[in-house]
């Protein structure tokens, strides 16, 4: 059995290696489509199985010869690194391989530089998870920020792409900010910066809170945590679509494995009231990012806000798992933790499945404008089926992944007025309506997404012409479905992975989720359990049977004819519902979230036509005045430079005077 | 011996460029002599590594690791500087912009202005460091008027008064230093300005005589550094100069310049035995980097707006000195050398994307990377790396003087931080559109440098690690 | 392992299967009385879908495998959800695979693919359906968990048949949140089921109709699948309330003997037929809601529903 | 301070001229008596050093004196005169502060200087107790000089002002500088002049005139 660390650290200098390899022949779509990428597939799927080995495995360290002279830098692989790992190695494989038959020459970056940037992507994105020193993480963070920023910008000619880049990178560089600081918070004293020297320090209350809230603020700030989540739906469109699949799938999970290392890891004990922070954030998160979600008329940042409403979630648990370790629930928390963990993997596949799925839409019909799609379930038959798959799980619908993860974390909500705090046990269960409601509306939201693009009849003449994805995109997308089958299916063993990150953070001693192969049981089996396989069985069963039954009892004769629409004669793909149309009850109920410019046509228009804009509040009142501030400052400062060389022998003269009055 | 050839070579370099500068060979010929002092410098680092510090010329020169460092790495950006000269000026000639004569001007004042650096560096003399440091002046005030437009020229005189007068304030200080070593050194011998003597016997120098002197060299040398207020010469003289000039005026002299301030500093830190001098240079560098963060943001001029960056960059590395302590001074040093690297480098690329486009306004500067791939990847990560992101190593010195302000003095860090969001919003806001986007119409030192920066980022090889712990004790005059 | 348990599973399933429609004709029976109309069979529904399978099916053109598969999947989501409520016993072995969380996933299964289908053909009315239902849903379901969530709270299970168990067997008390949670479950139910004052399950050409709207492509087997699955939904959704809010009479975790069993039956029928009673009632004296106003009808049941959750938390009673 | 020996109660004489002189430059406005004024602060200036020579018999301060002779007293005016004969520069305009205004700005300065002084001279062990006020208070008029005027060439008048001052505080502090220093300090004067020269007629050629206001074009838009 090799060395954990130096095995994951060898795959992802495999990848590092294979990015490199993309510049020998820039141009050639051939070696970087039928090679590289391919290889980066498998070099994923190596990781994935290793990190499932070394998971069990005692935690690991390595220290390299590189680095700062008086920090090399210091590596371990954990259980906590391994299951993000696990989660890296697996979905990339995934998107890997689809990326494989996506990218085209011709676009923006060449690919073979578009290649090295994916797998630096990569590679940095498993070293952050791999890093045991502040300076290394930092490193490999930004590292990350930056390569994902070229890939952002692989379309560079387009200005909102820019935009969208600038704004990605500028608010990446901001979070790491506030992550480098609660790193210098943590260290309490040492000067060490080794995560082993802030496993040691001792933090007074004060500054431990300091450095959670610091480290909330950075890992919010990449995770896209509102407020901070504005780059979010704007670089994720831009990006090509296994970029996006990989940013939204992948890096914002780093967020949350960082959030979680500082906290239960580096940090030590938690106290309660900080889970709060999280927890409200984390709530008003996924209601917001679900509801400008169903808004919104282009696939991709439909699927970004989405992405926003998992954070949320994501971030919630997170919360609720600190408020239940505060108090000494630990079971509870860990199974909180467990139901996190779970989620971020489940999301990680469910979301790049759907963003590679609307890839080969894009690229079968060069359209993102829900109002332009329709209809292609005829066209694509394979990305349509399969990316119903990942509409369903992530609408949360049993027996797929997406509700397993939700109903855990509905149970450890359900827990919560146990809490010994007053207000909190009646507050917390009320966190449960509100993670309910995000579910119900991210069905919603998922109807909307999947019935507009692949139902009903095509909007435009063009899509007549759209081709299904090429085989290795089905692979892809084959891959990441099968991913959110088994792990709706097959729960348990996953969690028994999952726990170990508990046990790590020595919230529980021994496993506590009960069951066996086929059902999962989360405290005690007269409470709760859920048995997806025996669930499909039934279900399958039933439809099984009544197909039978029917066709035994009766026929099965069928005849296609012009459709009935109570019998209006003239139909056409105008009249079914439009993006906004679907979204128009969710806008109608939440209206204070939004910010509308609405044109409404009167009466007497000879060509009537309806133009509505959805803005979001938070960037005019809190974004551009901030902005608008630091340009005025600008402007004050500026006036120091008025050119006239008087002025500036006056400078010298006062600096001069001032400074001989200090050492007076 | 060395020390000989490396200061003969590149005055050797100015006499010949003043009889043959305008040459056709005579590019290549200034490109040699950059090399042989190159060479040169390295022999000199080599025997210092080898055998520690030593003095030369009955003690008017002086190498320590402190400044052969910066001897070596002026050198090397003289070096690459005149590769990069040797197209660009051959454009501008064709261009028709400059004439044989002040190409020949240019050969020989460039010659001489390296030349006067390692004297200001190697000189053991406080007063020969200052004569150098106003021939270095001196030989550049004439290249920054070399294009003879309007603007050159305010920039020129700007640079020269200002200069002049903050120099003579240096003068005085030096005077002053003077005045109180010869107290305790006596007078007539010619150690009393000699650093080493002072620093053996800094300790009984006269306080309030030093305090004096240190506030009029701070403010004197300080202006050549380009701290606010006392920086307003250098912007212009950035942006109105020959690109290889701005080069070498914001890569080298400017760190010439810190090198004096922190010599002197040391002196009367040890003199003084109160952290005052140390806060002052923290003021001035924190007031630098904040004011100049600012600045940035209304720049319509390519070479401008990096020039105010490098006004930011000086802030942060004075701050570092200021601070003081070997982690700090490491980080200062290190600061200074990725600053140069990758400021010089910027300096370059912008260079050729200003010929390319024909223009330094950065609204005109579009789609480089369509325009020359290479200048548009220089350009970007040069800019992404003087903005402090990893891997490079203007990332490494910045977290060290981070983590050195959070231990030491927690309130200047959010300050910092301040400015360097700002700066980095500035910065990246204007290069991207320049970088990429539709344009509407060999680069090797470039990517040599970067290459440098990446490395340090990641890995400090342990010799050049040793180096600047010495330099570090050798300032924290311990 | 004794066989009743598996007895009254099998029971149950068959019973919903069989009753659905049935219950269904006794509502339209009861609402006729109630506005003295005179009254169709009370077989009719059963005549109805026999009927339709005889029929051949006619499908649009567009209709794509998706159209054609949904029926069945809703059919088989709600026979599977038959089976884990507890409507006569409460020793059910396939309540261990589904908790009443599982339940609500399933219901929202059934929906999602009832609108998909609905979508699929890219008719006016159908996607018109399909967004109604959706909005009447994401407003429906969280209420309904918070139904179940008190219950949950006062027997500390998710396990339906657990609840109903511990509420029938433990000495009668009155519940202040039970009681909130009662009337926004019965709001639920007519929301979720296509009742008035949301939908009006007697028409179907009515611009503000939701769940026909749905079906209008559909025809011969299809329909009848999903008219089927419509009355199993209500079923199911009557005996959800009853496991709930009247659990007594069923077989309980003790006295599952045979004899409770078939003893459960006719207290079953009794619970329907009331539940029949009280739908008509209200359908009598409600009027239909305009299609905007739901929203506010639903937010008035989640209101209640997470009222009942505080009132408990802060009484636990 | 009458028990001082005779010379150094000249030396004295000398500095309070030597900061009278300062005050002239300060006020005078025909750029070619500043010249004139700057040639007498030179003269000054070699006086004091022959003085000081003749005290400490410091064969090295004859030589700094000659020094100060030749480029001070008969070369740098004679260049500055050329200069404003060819470029025909006779009077400075308004200065930006009026004169009384600027004499009394110059009068706090004195005081401020002297203020800071004091400790120095107090143990200043040469002969010359208050030589390095006076100095400081020349540097800062000087400076004040160059804030004040709009001609090129008077701030080159007053630059060299500022640089006489500071000889003079050298000198009369410290004895003068270790030669090598000297002679470095003069070439580097001699070339800056120079470099002057070439510099007036660029801009001249420029803008026909050495009116700053033409150089105030670089600065940030408002």
């Amino acid at each position: 059995m090799p060395d954990p660390t130096l095995s994951c650290l060898t795959l992802l200098g495999a990848w590092a290696l294979i990015g490199f390899a993309g510049l020998v022949r820039p141009g050639s779509v051939f070696v970087v489509g039928r090679v590289l990428f391919p290889l980066g597939a498998l070099v994923g799927v190596a990781l994935a199985l290793v990190a499932l080995v070394n998971a069990a495995q005692p935690a690991d360290q390595l220290v390299l010869p590189l680095g700062l002279p008086d920090l090399p830098f210091h590596l371990r692989s954990d259980a906590l690194s391994d299951v993000f790992l696990f989660l890296l190695g697996a979905a990339s494989a995934g998107v890997s391989i689809f990326g494989a038959g996506y990218f085209r020459s011709g676009e923006g970056t060449a690919p073979g530089l578009l290649c090295l940037q994916y797998h630096l992507f990569l590679a940095s994105m498993g070293l952050v998870l791999l890093a045991d020193d502040a300076y290394l993480f930092m490193l490999t963070w930004e590292t990350m920020a930056l390569s994902s920023y070229f890939l952002v910008t692989t379309q560079h000619r387009l200005p909102e792409i820019r935009r969208a880049g600038f704004l990605y990178l500028l608010i990446a560089h901001v979070g790491a900010i506030g992550i480098l600081l609660s790193f210098g918070v943590l260290q309490g004293g040492s000067w060490q910066f080794t995560f082993d020297a802030m496993r040691a320090a001792q933090l007074s209350p004060a500054w431990a809170a300091v450095a959670f809230l610091l480290a909330l603020f950075g890992f919010g700030a990449k995770a896209g945590l509102v407020p901070l989540h504005v780059w979010l739906p704007e670089a994720h469109p831009a990006a090509p679509s296994p970029v996006s699949a990989l940013m939204s799938g992948v890096m914002l999970k780093t967020a949350l494995y960082g959030l979680l290392r500082v906290t239960f890891d580096l940090l030590g004990e938690p106290v309660w009231w900080w889970g709060l922070v999280p927890l409200a954030f984390g709530l008003f998160s996924a209601i917001y990012g679900v509801v400008f979600a169903a808004a919104q008329t282009d696939m991709k940042r439909l699927l970004a806000f989405s992405s926003i409403e998992n954070i949320g979630i994501l971030f919630t648990g997170v919360g609720l798992a600190i408020v239940f370790g505060g108090v000494g629930m630990r079971t509870l928390a860990s199974l909180a933790l467990v139901a996190v963990l779970y989620h971020a993997v489940n999301h990680a596949f469910m979301k790049s499945l759907l963003f590679v799925g609307t890839g080969s839409v894009l690229h079968a019909t060069r359209e993102r404008n829900l109002g332009r799609l329709g209809g292609l379930i005829h066209r694509m038959p394979w990305v349509a089926w399969l990316t119903l798959i990942g509409a369903l799980a992530i609408a949360g619908l049993p027996p797929l992944n997406g509700f397993v993860s939700e109903w855990l974390l509905l149970q450890a909500f359900l827990s919560a007025y146990q809490v010994p705090k007053p207000f909190l046990g009646m507050l917390l269960p009320l966190g449960a309506a509100l993670i309910a409601l995000a579910a119900a509306l991210a069905g919603y939201v998922m109807v909307k997404f999947y019935g507009v693009i692949f139902l009903g009849q095509p909007r435009e003449a063009s899509l007549e012409r759209a081709h299904d994805a090429g085989w290795l995109e089905r692979i892809g997308l084959g891959w990441l479905a099968a991913g959110c089958v088994v792990l709706g299916l097959f729960p348990r063993h996953f969690i028994d992975l999952l726990e170990l990150v508990p046990m790590q953070f020595g919230l529980i001693q021994a496993r506590t989720i009960g069951g066996n192969w086929w059902r999962v049981i989360p405290v005690m089996e007269r409470q709760a359990a859920y048995a997806p396989v025996l669930f499909l069985l039934v279900v399958g069963l039933v439809i099984a049977l009544t197909v039978f039954v029917v066709s035994r009892l009766y026929h099965v004769r069928a005849r296609r004819s012009a459709p009935w629409d109570c019998g209006f004669a003239r139909l056409d793909a105008r009249m079914q519902d439009t993006a906004e149309g679907f979204g128009q009850p969710i806008r109608h109920i939440f209206q204070p979230f939004f910010s509308m410019q609405r044109e409404l046509p009167t009466p007497f228009d000879r060509a009537p036509h309806y133009r509505v804009t959805i803005g979001e509040r938070i960037w005019t009142h809190a974004y551009l005045p901030l902005a608008e501030l630091v340009q005025r400052t600008a402007r004050a400062v500026a006036w120091l430079q008025q050119g006239r060389i008087a002025t500036y022998l006056l400078y010298s003269f006062v600096t001069l005077l001032v400074m001989l009055g200090l050492v007076l | 011996m060395e020390l000989i050839v490396l200061l003969a070579i590149p005055l050797a370099g100015a006499a010949w460029a003043a009889v043959l500068g305008e040459r056709p060979y005579a590019p290549e010929a200034n490109t040699a002599f950059s090399f042989a002092t190159l060479i040169a410098a390295a022999a000199l680092a080599m025997r210092v590594i080898g055998e520690g510090s030593f003095s030369a010329a009955d003690e008017q020169f002086f190498i320590d690791p402190f400044n052969v460092f910066l001897v070596t790495l002026t050198a090397f950006v003289g070096f690459t500087t005149s590769l990069f000269s040797r197209p660009y000026m051959r454009i501008e000639f064709e261009h028709g912009r400059i004439k044989p004569r002040q190409l020949r001007l240019y050969h020989s004042m460039y010659q001489l202005f390296v030349a006067a650096m390692l004297i200001a560096l190697t000189s053991n003399n406080m007063g020969l460091v200052w004569v150098a440091m106003e021939a270095a002046t001196l030989s550049t005030v004439l290249l920054v008027t070399l294009y003879r437009t309007p603007a050159s020229l305010e920039a020129g005189w700007k640079y020269f008064i200002l200069c002049g007068v903050g120099i003579a304030q240096a003068l005085f200080g030096t005077i002053l230093l003077y005045f109180a070593a010869e107290k305790v050194l006596g007078g007539e011998g010619m150690t009393a300005l000699l650093w080493t003597h002072l620093n053996a016997v800094k300790g009984s120098l006269e306080p309030a005589v030093l305090s004096l002197a240190f506030v009029f060299l701070l403010v004197g040398y300080g202006t050549k550094v380009g701290l606010v207020p006392l920086h307003n010469w250098l912007p212009d003289a950035h942006a109105e100069g020959p690109t290889p000039i701005s080069a070498v005026l914001s890569g080298l002299l400017l760190n010439v310049a810190a090198y004096a301030v922190v010599r002197c500093k040391v002196l009367v830190e040890g003199s003084l035995g109160s952290p005052l001098p140390g806060r002052m240079l923290m003021a001035f560098g924190l007031f630098s980097v904040v004011v100049a963060s600012f600045f940035l943001w209304r720049q319509r001029d390519i070479k401008r707006l990096f020039a105010y960056s490098s006004i930011e960059h000086m802030g942060i590395i004075t701050f570092a000195f200021g601070m003081g302590g070997p982690v700090a001074n490491f980080a200062a040093l290190l600061h200074m050398t990725v600053h140069s690297l990758t400021k010089s480098a910027i300096f370059f690329a912008v260079g050729h994307a200003a010929q390319k486009a024909g223009t330094q306004v950065m609204d005109d500067i579009r789609g480089l990377i369509t325009l020359s791939p290479t200048v548009g990847w220089g350009l970007m990560l040069g800019a992404l790396a003087i903005l402090g992101l990893p891997p490079f190593g203007v990332f490494a010195s910045e977290f060290l003087i981070l983590t050195t302000a959070m231990r030491d003095h927690p309130w200047a860090t959010p300050i910092l931080l301040l400015a360097l969001g700002v700066a980095f919003a500035a910065i990246f806001g204007r290069v991207q559109p320049m970088v990429f986007g539709e344009t509407s119409a060999k680069r090797l030192p470039v990517f040599a440098h970067l290459g440098l920066v990446l490395m340090l980022g990641v890995f400090i090889p342990p010799s050049l690690a040793e180096w600047f712990r010495l330099a570090a004790q050798l300032i924290a005059g311990s | 392992m004794s066989v009743i348990p598996w007895l009254t599973q099998a029971l149950e399933v068959l019973a919903a299967i069989a009753v659905a429609p049935l219950f269904g004709g006794w509502i339209v029976q009861c609402r006729a009385w109630l506005q003295n109309k005179s009254a169709p069979s009370i077989w009719l529904p059963y005549r109805a879908i026999h009927k339709l399978f005889h029929k051949e099916a006619v499908l649009a053109e567009r209709a794509s495998p998706l159209f054609r598969f949904a029926p069945y999947v809703v059919f088989g989501s709600m026979v599977c959800a038959a089976a884990i409520i507890p409507s006569m016993g409460t020793r059910l072995p396939f309540s261990g695979a589904a908790d009443a969380i599982a339940l609500v996933g399933l219901l929202a299964t059934a929906r999602v693919f009832v609108s998909l289908a609905a979508m699929d053909v890219g008719t006016a009315f159908g996607t018109l359906g399909a967004r109604r239902e959706m909005m009447v849903g994401f407003l429906a379901e969280p209420a309904l968990l918070m139904v179940i969530f008190v219950a949950s709270l006062i027997s500390s299970s998710t396990a339906l048949p657990e609840i109903s168990d511990a509420l029938a067997t433990q000495p009668f008390a009155l519940y202040p949140s039970l009681a909130f949670t009662a009337v926004a479950f019965v709001l639920v139910l007519l929301a979720e089921n296509a009742r008035i004052p949301v939908d009006n399950p007697a028409t179907h050409l009515e611009l503000t109709m939701i769940h026909e709207a749905m079906l209008l492509e559909y025809s011969a087997r299809h329909l009848a699948l999903m008219e089927w699955a419509a009355a199993l939904k209500l079923f199911n959704y009557a005996c959800i309330g009853f496991a709930l809010f009247v659990p007594w009479g069923v077989a309980t975790e003790q006295a599952q003997t045979p004899a409770a069993l078939f003893a459960s039956l006719p207290i079953l029928a009794a619970k329907l037929a009331a539940a029949g009673v009280g739908l008509a009632l209200i359908e009598t004296v409600s009027a239909k809601l305009r299609v905007f106003r739901a929203p506010e009808f639903l937010a008035t049941a989640f209101l209640l529903a997470v009222l009942g959750l505080l009132v408990n938390l802060l009484l636990r009673a | 301070m009458s028990e001082l020996p005779f010379d150094l109660q000249i030396l004295n004489a000398l500095a309070a001229l030597f900061l009278l002189l300062a005050f002239a430059m300060l006020a005078q406005r025909r750029v070619v008596a500043l010249v004139s004024l700057l040639a007498f602060q030179g003269a000054l200036l070699c006086a004091a050093t022959l003085l000081l020579a003749h005290r400490t018999g410091q064969w090295h301060l004859y030589f700094s004196a000659l020094l100060t002779l030749a480029l001070k007293v008969v070369f740098l005016p004679w260049l500055l005169r050329r200069l404003i004969r060819r470029l025909g520069v006779y009077w400075d305009s308004e200065p930006l502060i009026n004169t009384t205004a600027t004499m009394l700005l110059g009068l706090l300065v004195v005081i401020f200087s002297f203020g800071l002084a004091q400790p120095i001279a107090a143990l200043a062990s040469t002969a010359t107790r208050n030589a390095i006020g006076i100095a400081v208070a020349v540097v800062l008029l000087a400076f004040l000089t160059m804030i004040t005027r709009r001609k090129a060439m008077s701030q080159v008048v007053g630059f060299l002002s500022m640089e006489n001052g500071l000889f003079f505080g050298a000198m009369s502090a410290t004895y003068g500088m270790p030669m090598i220093v000297e002679l470095g300090v003069a070439l580097d004067v001699l070339v800056a002049m120079l470099v002057l020269g070439v510099f007036f007629f660029q801009i001249r050629e420029q803008f026909d005139s050495l009116d700053l206001h033409h150089l105030e074009s670089l600065k940030e838009e408002q």
